[in-house]
């Protein structure tokens, strides 16, 4: 095993780690910082590919931004905040199953692809991925419209969550 | 190669042939000497901490007619130590009730949330720990983890001051942090990198006289990211006591104030960096390195002073008028300047020097003449409004 | 080097822990918590396969950001919404919301 | 990658560094722990009530307007970076975004709810 190897699985490790114990405790302050955990972790994976405006990007906008909002929903619904009888519901059996079924199906599905021993090329030194993608997003031929119409999505979210959280007495 | 342009190479390959003679596999080589390396880093900011605390006591005394530390050692220079002495023996009290894990986990981020941010810094040409081609990105997200810590910090000392104060504190964070990236965007236009080294570089001409609004919209957006008055909302002493802090005692209370401190001249010298010139000073960062770390001092303590020289003059902002400053003002005018500077830029592309300084420069002073004028208008407006209040109220 | 395989089954993993989260958890902002889990892995899918395929080709990034926009958006109308019903019905458990019963 | 492993190491190092200080004082400090010396401070009194208070909708508000520009302003990088060689074309693009982002603020405003209520 090389040293990329090793550290991928223990980065890897920590992270589904953390996500499980996101979707297990019952405390859900700690469930937002074991997500936070699991977000460095997907980060860490971002930086190990090679992409460094997404890895820090993700941590920008999910710990800086989507982590704390989630933990100020939290405060304000506080009544639920600590553990109250079971966390799972009835079907959580079920609920397992399930998920345990979708990684089994993806697992064979994967297997039984050819690409999927690929190994990637070396990385060419001299590429700028984020000059690329800055000619991209505003590049007529590529996503100039996904770009704008993401900001008329976050527009019409900040719109409308406002109305909705707003206290209209 | 010459030890005066490049002294840590020198050093990192006479340790690379040390180890390489006791049969040391070059990758792990290289991962020990890179460990060290940061190691020193880390230890010598440590140093400056120490430094710094006493600065910040001697600068706070003479701003209010005191002395100052001068007991202890020549000038009270050997006061932080016997603090830090007293910090490491003194007794350390977790309040009951307490997440423990968080408890601990806060002062560590809080102080490591600063200290990373150092990997980016370029003290000289030379001596840069990471060329980071997404650096002044990398800079927002290591503050995302003093955030974090802020508010870990007030979850888990289950008290209602502690938890007041993080949630004041962080949200003049978040909404300061807006202008602030706002204002990170013009140098990164100016650069056309966002790598901290590819800014120090381009700063031919600093890029205060290009943007010298943008630099005081930054320097005010870091004041409140550092949470330092007039923005200490989070931890005002009169009515929160302390803050997130509150329930800290001994050396994790040390954390907390040692990071506030580094912080606070860690963004001294982003804002050197950013916008004017960080190591470069007419050609001297290229006589040694030695020099040009000494130069990036020497503009990082003019930025940290004047930090203090804010926080000791002004009084405290309440909050409401905090956050609408944030986003009725600073907020609007940074991304109008953002827009005016990208328009600029493209227009001028061609042109000298000369007209290229000044036509940003000019479109700058406009900007900001603009908008203080919207503003006075908007003032005169609230305060007949509430003059006109004031008079019907008495007449009733 | 890393194989592919490693980043899939890995994003596969993380799909399946947070569509358990979001099947099993009675607590809505729980549920958020496992949807934005499900987000991450597919922006893991997106990079690995950038990474793998042709480097120059910058679609894969482009993707994982606009999934960071939309799950911005979902982040914040969704929360907006627990906190509105949690108003209105000072609850927060997914079993007791039943104002659509009929 | 390479430059990232030396990220990493800083984390580490600057986790180690500051757990290390906590952890001499941990081996130094005296040790007489009494139920009165760890009640939560307020004031002198015992504690009134739960200490986790619920709080105003407002710094959910503004959390939410916050996160909403950050990720726009994030997406403004690339642009910004990728500008000097990209023409006037891009630059109106770049305001038009923007444009579109200061409605959403200024919706907010007028509807007043940034005000500290």
């Amino acid at each position: 095993m090389t040293v990329d190897q090793i550290i991928f699985l223990i980065v890897a490790a920590i992270t589904l780690f953390a996500a499980f114990s996101v979707v297990t405790t019952g405390n859900l302050i700690r469930a937002a910082f074991w997500l936070i955990g699991a977000l460095f972790g997907v980060a860490a994976i971002f930086a190990i590919l090679h992409a460094s405006f997404l890895a820090v990007v993700q941590v920008v906008v999910y710990v800086g931004a989507i982590a704390i909002l989630f933990i100020f929903a939290v405060m304000l619904t506080r009544k639920d905040m600590r553990d109250q009888g079971a966390q799972l519901n009835r079907n959580w059996k079920f609920g397992a199953f399930l998920s345990a079924l979708v990684f089994a199906g993806l697992f064979f599905l994967l297997r039984g692809w050819d690409g999927v021993s690929k190994t990637a090329a070396a990385f060419p030194s001299d590429f700028d991925a984020v000059a690329a993608l800055g000619g991209a997003l505003v590049s007529p031929d590529a996503y100039v419209l996904p770009f704008e119409v993401a900001s008329v999505l976050l527009v019409a979210a900040l719109v409308g969550a406002v109305y909705v959280a707003y206290n209209h007495k | 190669m010459d030890f005066h342009k490049d002294p840590l190479q020198i050093a990192a390959n006479w340790l690379f042939g040390i180890l390489a003679g006791w049969g040391v596999a070059d990758l792990w080589a290289q991962v020990l000497i890179g460990f060290l390396g940061i190691f020193l880093l880390i230890a010598l900011l440590m140093v400056v901490d120490i430094l710094l605390v006493w600065v910040e006591r001697k600068v706070v005394s003479r701003f209010q007619s005191r002395i100052g530390p001068n007991r202890v050692g020549p000038f009270g220079l050997i006061q932080p130590f016997a603090d830090i002495i007293k910090l490491l023996i003194k007794e350390d009290t977790t309040p009951e009730g307490a997440d423990r894990a968080l408890y601990n986990l806060a002062p560590v981020l809080s102080m490591m949330s600063v200290l990373i941010l150092w990997a980016v810094v370029p003290l000289a040409p030379t001596i840069l720990g990471v060329d980071l081609n997404i650096g002044v990105l990398y800079i927002i997200g290591a503050g995302a983890i003093g955030t974090l810590s802020i508010i870990m910090a007030g979850w888990s000392s289950n008290n209602k001051y502690s938890l007041l104060g993080a949630f004041r504190e962080v949200a003049v964070m978040l909404s300061f942090e807006i202008p602030m990236l706002t204002m990170m965007l013009i140098p990164t236009i100016f650069a056309g990198s966002m790598g901290i080294a590819a800014i120090t570089q381009a700063q031919d001409v600093w890029f205060f006289f290009l943007a010298p609004l943008a630099a005081i919209i930054f320097l005010i957006a870091a004041i409140a990211e550092l949470g330092r008055a007039p923005f200490d909302m989070g931890e005002a002493e009169s009515e929160l006591i302390s803050g997130y802090n509150i329930e800290y005692s001994g050396m994790k209370f040390g954390m907390f104030y040692a990071g506030e401190l580094l912080h606070a001249f860690t963004f001294g010298s982003f804002w050197a960096i950013l916008f004017f010139g960080g190591y470069r000073f007419f050609g001297l960062e290229k006589v040694s390195a030695f020099l040009a770390i000494a130069v990036l001092l020497f503009k990082a303590f003019i930025g940290y002073w004047i930090i203090m020289w804010v926080k000791y003059t002004l009084l405290r902002i309440r909050i409401d008028h905090m956050l609408i400053f944030n986003w009725k003002f600073l907020t609007p005018v940074a991304f109008a300047l953002l827009m005016v500077t990208a328009f600029m830029n493209a227009l001028l592309a061609a042109s000298p020097t000369w007209l290229y300084v000044s036509g940003m420069f000019l479109s700058n002073v406009l900007v900001a003449w603009i908008s203080l004028e919207l503003a006075r208008f908007a003032a005169h407006k609230e305060r007949e409004k509430t003059e006109n209040a004031l008079t019907a109220d008495a007449r009733r | 080097m890393i194989p592919l395989s490693w980043y899939l089954i890995f994003s596969a993993a993380l799909f399946s822990i947070g569509l358990f989260g979001v099947l099993t958890r009675r607590n809505l902002i729980a549920i958020l918590l496992g949807v934005e889990l499900m987000l991450n892995a597919v922006n893991v899918n997106l990079v690995a396969f950038w990474r793998y395929g042709d480097v120059h080709n910058i679609a894969g990034q482009a993707f994982a950001i606009i999934v960071f926009a939309v799950a911005a958006a979902e982040v914040s109308v969704g929360l907006a919404l627990v906190i509105s019903v949690y108003r209105k019905r000072n609850t927060i458990i997914a079993d007791e919301i039943d104002i659509l019963k009929w | 990658m390479s430059s990232w492993v030396y990220v990493g190491l800083f984390f580490l190092v600057g986790l180690i560094i500051p757990a290390g200080a906590i952890g001499a004082a941990w081996l130094l400090r005296p040790r007489k722990p009494n139920p009165i010396k760890q009640m939560t401070y307020e004031c002198g009194i015992e504690t009134v009530g739960d200490s986790w208070v619920q709080f105003k909708v407002q710094y959910y508000i503004f959390a939410l307007v916050f996160l909403v520009f950050d990720v726009e302003t994030v997406f403004l990088f690339p642009w910004a970076v990728k500008l000097g060689s990209l023409g006037m074309f891009a630059v109106i693009e770049g305001i038009i975004f923007i444009l579109i982002l200061i409605a959403g603020l200024a919706y907010a405003w007028r509807k007043g709810m940034l005000e500290w209520v």
